[in-house]
């Protein structure tokens, strides 16, 4: 793999960009592989190089039916935190954000981490209560945050609107200056351009349409281009993972639903942070191009057509004017939308399953990109051992018989 | 007059500004018009090299006129030139450029663009790693466009619910007919174009229609549509997105035309149209040619140029090259020539065109110039030559000399591309069709049809009979009409067209590599190499390369770019475009203000307040309010100078002490009725209901299905078949619906029926030992005694000369009784109690009092005290479990799963600080070792913490792993400032243990 | 002792509580004719009926008692001078007697009912409004997603009903044969949508008369 | 933004006044203290999540307050049906 650097591209721009070499190969899939890992998306990628970067495992495919990175990968609001509730979500999600930490240097390939700071809105007293709880347990987690003033949100937003007066004043926030955004499609290609060098096939425009068992246990996949075999198979397809699960005849405790985004067109810079708010659902950041990133809820219904309704981005921007009064005359550009597995307890699943060597990581819900390189880096753990990593011990499926759930959405509170 | 204004077009003189400068255009021009009326080149700078551009288009296509408009809080950054219609005062300015367009300081970083390829930055600012955040603040100054304004928005918008059997999108002939034959059907019409004018690109015509100048024929249909009262028509609105179930939105901009900020209503409005059938006829965008420099200012579409010629009496310039592949954009050329300026040449790159208008424009003579590419453009900051030169048939190539021609525009044309774009909105995927060189419209998703040049129909004649049978279907399959138009046919004069050539970048003698840049996407300035060296680089997938060069992402979506961006991959890798892949567009059509979208809702209409019947008395009262819900709940009632921890200790010591009355009418009340109401309750109650006598009251928790607490609240047995259900302020409308999902949908066998009387009974609790002598004086009917009228017992009776309900139940541990009466009546009763317990210092007390008094007795509040994964044993209430109820109430089973079972699970205990005065932060985290290493082991917060002015000391709930077994033991709580409180683990009853003081 | 007890609509304080810069008297019981105009109507009593529709003697029942005929039919309601009867959903009814007393009409229906009804007393917690004007079918529009048109279209008169959204909070909306339209809402959402109504009037010029 | 027939009003509604009430049909153990906590566990928390053809509630909360299925396309969103709780759809993903 040719090294990226100033240099490099100083080198290539004097011979008209002519001789870059590919940022992967397009191989033909081999009969047969130690493992196959279903969805090119950025988990997918990440866990195929860890599989190869730390374990040592290189026969391995990346079976994708559409692009690499072309499902929520690209799809998301790229917010990037670790400030979670509980202990088992938190040290997952902070496992991911050291990961960030180092990634383009890890990847040689600049995923435009950008560390400038989240906030977490409070509008009422019961909030206020919440993000104390969550603030601490960070802490003492040893994960950075703080309970900030409205006042010293003003510094770090100044075009956030803290009036008294507003319908649902704010009364405070949690702030993680760690947390921050990246770039989406730069995560994916990073991810894909390493594991491509370490020797891993990604093999795109190939649809899993099976998975073949013999004894209970996995013996490849049948793909829209013929049969693949492999003795382990890992499936991060995240929005169609209740559809590989039944290919393999089980179910999972995942809804698919429609999550929605928008950007606004490009303004020069106006908001140098992450600002969140549940309690009038609308997250907002600005890109590096000038974008206003802003992010809706799910939707209420299961949906598999990347679409939403559009009374749930009225109301997405509803409250992003509510608290930035000023971005009513800035201008939407583009909305879509994404597919996500919603888990009963807002937590993933990274778990064996009752078939021997078949794997699954999804039920990320909303949060799935900020937790790519951890989700990578445990679940190939998980897949080379056949053992859940310590950190995705708590992940396991398992967790809906027993009641061990972890419940960052309950966690929210409820009735008052 | 200015330089560019052809002398026959005359009309009121408009003053504006661009860039600081003077300026006069007049009525009927766009700003961008006005510019080249007063000769403008430069009027931006591109985005990544900061290149000079000029205006490109006349319409929602141009990539590179992007203003912003006025100043201060009305200012609107990144309005396209081409579609501001100028008035008196108008001020703009271009977005990017400094010290100003002119002159670009960054054009500087423009000469090194070689360093600059697509992606480039993933590349590198990767080292050293902590320079990132540095590099970054550079890089995204230099990024934007314009500048959001930093004051709240002046305007105000509003939206409009539409329904309509017939929407047609786009006024141009197509859609104008379609209109027509819907609207005579007696069809609810709604017709939408988002220029200020209808008739589209007739209104640039010379042509004749039905015998009349085109203008003139659009102006007479218009006035026939305008008849019918079923017909609404939107001038200056977009239909800007198609969703499910034919719901499209439409942004009318009602003011936009008459000043940056409304003077006269509100400024946008949205409009949320549910079509039964749609019509899209929003027409077609010329393709630009890719060659080398097409860029610089002076480089226009073909069409464009006979606009602002034809429609706004402007010609951009003096010396014209036209550029073509096709019959069509020859029109240019007669209408250049009618202005009495030079046509230099017309550039044909067909061996041998033979159409119609080819022999007219020869015949006039110009120089018709076949078989030939223009393969550069140059000058600086305005065209200045056009280096012309023969290719081969294919165009791929070079094949002789290279000729100058001086000129200072170029007009070029590649075709047309129908706008696809709401039809791909619904999930159709666009169809290339080789003939008109063009994606179609895919097929139907939802009700819908393309009619006209959107359909890749560019002829008048068939774009008039399309739009007609396209109406005349639409309202026959929304139950109007027999599906046959009136006027299926309507005589024009048009041309003969020829077949187009399909070309797309334009060969240059030098490799793609290394011409100059030929741009595609000029917003972004992504060029042919830019998406050569992506595919080089292994990219294949149109979405990659959009992703990774950019293209398309620009506010203009790529709907210049696209289709040659498209056609050089496909190229690239040596495919056909049908093979390539397909051009998916996603809403916003055009961009779309936030604020419209939004609409009323915001401000203190942004979600509804709640008041009780009593409202206006706590605000005389100077009460300050807490946010439930929707509800403005009294969270305490300060008094001269009192802070709130006086006010609150006031109010509890009132209610300890003597007498306090709270407001809480907020609380969920249900009515059930049915012989199977207790039933059905001790199904949905962990507790039974099934021995309540009628007279009695009792006190509930309901769990979901996975056995952790949902809601609670205590329900009276009215009479046989009849109780009454209270729920929690937040919780009654989901406990209404849980009750009616159980009974609807698994036990419909069961006879109960459910009624919300929320609103309807006003709730005024008396509590404290004076609550019986207050209630002695205002109601005579009822004994009052604790014999007859008993904790948890309630009554009917007249209070306050009104027909009440009392309830004995009481949240504060103290002597209560909650007096419920309809709410017409709500302040009267509050207002005598007032009144009758003056004598006893009666206290009103607000939310803040209420919670320290329960918690005092260590009452929990669902929400606070859990966070939905606390089970009635976690929260010490067992007792409220029915544990030999036949029946398996909800969530039952879930309390016997192994994690629900299991030991050292999280339970509500009180915490006392050891120092009294300490009053612990809600939601601090308990640990029992304050001295271990972070990352310490967290064994459970403070879910609830006052300080207990009637015990003198501080208290708090909190839920701590085991801790019903821990009481006595010491723990701490790190708090952010360093500091650690120590407090021991007590039982949660604080206050009167025994609960004596509520049965008095 | 306690004479004069004095009623308070959902909507009394809102006239003197009205915070909007506009002199209140131009908004409030002027005499100019709005475009907008929302009277509340006197107080009077509202029941909710439950029982089962396809039971003739039910029927037969309440038409005795009420001399208002039950309406079966979704989305309609029937009036007999003071009385109407508002079509909820299955086995779900409003009655509104302006000027009644909801307990003499509730003891009147469980003396004629038999078998498993319910009958709800509700008349403190929701109150009638009245639009009427040039500017109502698009304050409607504004308002709420149903397609009030559509009756028009329809059946030109009155006798139609619908519970829909209205702005954030809802609202039971039928057409009046003088071309009006009333609402029946919730108390407490009372003085937001009268607040909605003003706003979305403005353009129209509306005011608000006091039932 | 669906547009749903509801069965009670009878007529066609917007979204707005409806809330999905989640996959239909899902009957509750008649005793659930005999399940194990396995089974106890798929019914409380695992769907079919079908792609394509899906039984599902809705509940007409600003209209009727009337539980009904539906049976829509989970990609297209097309709404094939509506029924009353209690009765069968009349097309399933085995006739469609």
């Amino acid at each position: 793999m040719k090294k990226y650097s100033a240099f490099s591209l100083l080198k290539n721009a004097l011979s008209y960009h002519e001789n870059w070499q590919k940022v992967w190969r397009s191989p033909t899939p081999k009969q047969d592989y130690n493992v196959i890992v279903v969805g090119g998306g950025g988990h997918g990628l990440a866990t195929a190089y860890y599989l190869a970067k730390i374990h040592g495992i290189t026969n391995i495919a990346v079976i994708e039916k559409g692009y690499l990175g072309g499902g929520n990968t690209a799809r998301n609001t790229t917010i990037i935190r670790s400030n979670y509730l509980w202990d088992e979500a938190a040290q997952l999600y902070d496992l991911s954000l050291k990961l960030w930490e180092g990634l383009s240097q890890e990847l040689n390939y600049n995923v435009m981490f950008s560390q400038r700071g989240v906030l977490n809105l409070g509008h009422n007293l019961q909030d206020m209560r919440d993000i104390e709880r969550r603030v601490n347990a960070n802490r003492l987690n040893g994960i950075d945050g703080e309970v900030v003033t409205p006042q010293r949100i003003a510094e770090i937003a100044p075009l956030i609107n803290i009036s008294r007066n507003s319908r649902y004043p704010i009364l405070g926030a949690s702030w993680q200056p760690r947390g921050g955004t990246a770039r989406h499609d730069a995560v994916a290609w990073g991810y894909a351009r390493g594991a491509d060098a370490l020797g891993v096939d990604l093999i795109q425009q190939t649809e899993v349409t099976g998975i073949r068992r013999k004894d209970g246990a996995v013996v490849g996949v049948e793909t829209s281009n013929g049969f693949i075999g492999a003795r382990k198979v890992a499936c991060v397809t995240a929005g169609n993972s209740g559809v590989l699960a039944a290919m393999a005849g089980l179910r999972l405790p995942v809804e698919s639903r429609p999550l929605q985004a928008l950007v606004s067109e490009p303004v020069k810079p106006c908001l140098d942070t992450v600002v969140m708010s549940n309690a009038v659902h609308g997250y907002i950041s600005q890109s590096d191009k000038g974008d206003l990133v802003i992010g809706a809820g799910v939707d209420s219904y299961n949906g598999y057509g990347q679409r939403g309704s559009f009374n749930v981005v009225e109301h997405t921007i509803q409250a992003i004017c509510e608290l930035f009064p000023a971005f009513s005359r800035v201008r939407m550009n583009r909305q879509w939308g994404g597919v996500v597995d919603t888990c009963p307890d807002a937590c993933p699943i990274i778990s064996k399953t009752s078939v021997q060597g078949l794997y699954f990581n999804c039920g990320w819900g909303t949060g799935g990109f900020k937790a790519t390189p951890g989700s990578g880096y445990v679940f190939a753990d998980t897949v080379a051992n056949d053992h859940p990593h310590p950190l995705a011990a708590a992940f396991t499926v398992e967790r809906f018989d027993t009641g061990a759930l972890i419940d960052e959405h309950g966690a929210a509170g409820v009735a008052h | 007059m200015s330089q560019n204004r052809v002398a026959s077009h005359t009309g009121a003189a408009i003053d504006f500004t661009f860039n600081g400068k003077a300026y006069q255009g007049i009525a009927g021009d766009t700003l961008a018009s006005a510019l080249l009326a007063n000769g403008v080149d430069v009027v931006g700078r591109s985005f990544k090299y900061a290149r000079p551009r000029g205006i490109f288009g006349h319409g929602a296509e141009e990539p590179n006129a992007i203003v912003q408009l006025g100043s201060g809080a009305g200012t609107v950054p990144n309005l396209k030139a081409t579609q501001i219609e100028l008035y008196q005062g108008l001020q703009a300015s271009s977005v990017n450029g400094w010290p100003s367009v002119n002159f670009d300081l960054m054009g500087l970083i423009g000469a090194f663009g070689r360093l600059m390829p697509p992606g480039f930055y993933y590349k590198t600012f990767m080292y050293p790693k902590k320079l990132w955040m540095t590099y970054e603040h550079f890089i995204r100054k230099a990024a934007g466009l314009g500048a959001t304004p930093v004051e709240a928005d002046p305007d105000s918008y509003d939206k409009l619910n539409q329904h309509c059997d017939v929407l047609v999108a786009g006024a141009g002939p197509a859609g104008l007919v379609a209109a027509r034959e819907a609207a005579r059907t007696g069809a609810r019409v709604i017709i939408a174009d988002e220029q200020s004018q209808f008739g589209g690109s007739l209104l640039a015509s010379k042509q004749q229609v039905d015998g009349i100048a085109a203008p003139l024929w659009v102006a007479s249909l218009v006035a026939e549509l305008m008849a019918y009262s079923n017909v609404q028509m939107l001038p200056r609105s977009t239909v800007f997105g198609y969703y499910d179930h034919n719901f499209l939105t439409i942004l009318e901009r009602r003011t936009d035309h008459l000043g940056a900020v409304s003077t006269c209503g509100t400024r946008q409005r949205l409009h949320r149209v549910r079509a039964a059938q749609v019509v899209l006829a929003t027409g077609a965008f010329e393709r630009p040619l890719v060659f080398a420099h097409n860029d610089i200012p002076g480089v226009m579409l073909a069409s464009s140029v006979s606009t602002y010629v034809n429609r706004y009496g402007v010609a951009p310039g003096n010396k014209l090259v036209l550029f073509t592949t096709n019959d069509n954009a020859y029109q240019t050329a007669l209408d250049w020539q009618g202005t009495g300026r030079e046509v230099v040449a017309v550039i044909d790159s067909r061996r041998n065109p033979c159409g119609e208008i080819v022999a007219a424009v020869a015949a006039m003579g110009i120089e018709v110039i076949a078989g030939h590419g223009l393969i550069e453009a140059q000058g600086g900051k305005r065209v200045k030559r056009a280096l012309v030169a023969p290719i081969n048939e294919a165009g791929t190539q070079v094949t002789g000399a290279v000729r100058r021609l001086d000129c200072d525009l170029i007009a070029c044309s590649g075709g047309w591309s129908p706008a696809v774009h709401l039809s791909s909105h619904t999930g159709a995927k666009p169809q290339w069709d080789e003939n008109i060189v063009a994606f179609r419209p895919g097929n139907s998703k939802q009700q819908e049809r393309s009619a006209g040049a959107c359909r890749g129909t560019f002829d008048l004649q068939g774009c008039l009979s399309e739009g007609a049978s396209a109406g005349a279907d639409a309202a026959l399959l929304s139950g109007y009409g027999d599906g046959s138009p009136q006027f299926p046919q309507i005589a024009v004069e048009e041309y003969i067209e020829e077949p187009q050539q399909a070309l797309f970048l334009v060969p240059h003698t030098k490799p793609t590599s290394r011409a100059p840049s030929q741009f595609v996407d000029f917003q972004l300035d992504v060029s042919a190499s830019g998406i050569e060296l992506a595919v080089r680089e292994g990219f294949e997938s149109v979405e990659h390369i959009k992703r990774y060069t950019a293209l398309g992402f620009g506010t203009d979506q790529g709907k210049l770019g696209n289709i040659n961006g498209m056609a050089i991959l496909a190229n690239a890798l040596d495919q056909t475009i049908a093979e390539t892949g397909t051009t998916i567009f996603r809403p916003a059509y055009t961009p779309t203000t936030f604020g419209a979208i939004a609409g009323r809702d915001v401000n203190q209409l942004f979600d509804p307040e709640r008041y009780t019947a009593v409202h206006r008395w706590h605000v005389e009262q100077g009460a300050k309010f807490e946010d439930v819900g929707q509800w403005k709940r009294p969270w305490y009632f300060p008094q001269q100078g009192e802070t709130m921890q006086q006010a609150v200790d006031r109010e509890g010591l009132a209610v300890r002490n003597s007498l306090g009355i709270l407001d809480a009418s907020t609380l969920g009340k249900i009515d059930i009725q049915g012989p199977d109401v207790a039933e059905f309750i001790t199904r949905i109650y962990t507790n039974s209901y099934l021995k309540l006598a009628p007279g009695k009251c009792r006190y509930g928790v309901m769990l979901k299905e996975d056995g952790m607490i949902f809601d609670d609240g205590v329900c009276a047995c009215l009479g046989d078949n009849h109780y009454l259900m209270f729920t929690t302020t937040g919780g009654a409308a989901d406990v209404l619906a849980w009750l009616e999902l159980w009974q609807q949908t698994e036990w419909p066998e069961l006879q109960v029926y459910f009624t919300s009387v929320t609103d309807h009974w006003t709730t005024a609790t008396v509590s404290g030992p004076n609550a019986r002598r207050v209630m002695a004086k205002v109601c005579t009917d009822i004994d009052l005694s604790n014999e007859a009228f008993a904790f948890m017992d309630w009554r009917d009776g007249t209070v306050a000369g009104v027909k009440a309900r009392v309830f004995r139940i009481s949240f504060t541990g103290e002597l209560s009784y909650e007096v419920n009466v309809p709410a017409h009546y709500g302040r009267h009763i509050w207002e005598t109690l007032i009144a009758a317990g003056e004598e006893f210092n009666i206290t009103p007390y607000g939310t803040e009092t209420m919670h320290v008094l329960r918690a005092e007795k260590g009452f929990i509040i669902v929400g606070q005290d859990t966070d939905g994964s606390m089970t009635p044993a976690d929260m010490n209430m067992d007792w409220v479990v029915g544990k030999n109820k036949a029946f398996s109430f909800i969530g039952k089973r879930s309390l016997q799963r192994s994690d629900t079972v299991r030991a050292n699970r999280k339970q509500l205990v009180g915490l006392k600080t050891l120092n009294a005065k300490e009053v612990l932060p809600e939601g601090a985290q308990v640990v029992f070792d304050a001295e271990q290493k972070i990352p310490m082991a967290m064994q459970g917060h403070v879910t609830s913490s006052y300080f207990s002015a009637s015990l003198g000391h501080s208290i708090a709930l909190a839920v701590v792993k085991g801790g019903h077994d821990r009481l006595g033991q010491v723990v701490y709580c790190p708090l952010a400032d360093g500091r650690s409180i120590a407090a021991e683990i007590v039982s949660s009853v604080f206050y009167d243990p025994k609960g004596e003081r509520q049965h008095v | 002792m306690f004479n004069g007890i004095k009623l308070e609509s959902p909507l009394f304080y809102f006239q003197t509580s009205f915070n909007k810069s506009a002199a209140a008297d131009e908004l409030f019981n002027a005499e100019a004719e709005c475009g907008l105009v929302v009277k509340e109507a006197p107080l009077s009593a509202q029941l909710i009926l439950r029982g089962d529709g396809s039971d003739t003697l039910f029927c037969a029942a309440i038409a005795k008692t009420l001399g208002v005929v039950l309406p079966l039919a979704p989305g309609t309601y029937h009036q007999q001078g003071n009385t109407s009867i508002y079509w909820l959903g299955p086995s779900e009814w409003l009655i509104i007697e302006v000027g009644g007393q909801a307990q003499k009409i509730e003891i009147a229906l469980r003396k004629a009912l038999k078998g498993h009804i319910a009958i709800v007393d509700v008349s403190g917690g929701q109150t009638s409004i009245n639009l009427r004007g040039a500017g109502v079918a698009t304050v409607l529009k504004k308002s709420t997603v149903y397609d009030f048109e559509a009756w028009d279209l329809a059946t030109p008169i009155s006798g139609c009903a619908a519970q829909t959204t209205f702005a954030k909070a809802s609202a039971l909306i039928s057409n009046r044969s003088d071309g009006s339209y009333n609402l029946v809402i919730r108390r407490s959402f009372a003085d937001y949508i009268a607040l909605w109504l003003l706003d979305a009037g403005e353009e129209f010029g509306c005011r608000i008369e006091q039932g | 933004m669906l547009l749903i027939y509801c069965p009670h009003c009878q007529e066609y509604r917007e979204e707005e006044e409806f809330s999905y009430g989640g996959e239909a049909h899902i009957m509750r153990p008649l005793a659930p203290d005999a399940l194990s906590d396995k089974d106890w566990g798929d019914y409380l928390f695992f769907r079919t999540n079908a792609r394509g053809i899906h039984h599902e509630m809705w509940y007409h909360a600003v209209g009727c307050r009337r539980y009904f299925n539906a049976t829509r396309d989970t990609v297209t969103y097309e709404i094939l049906e509506t029924y009353k709780t209690g009765t069968q759809p009349t097309i399933t993903g085995a006739n469609s």
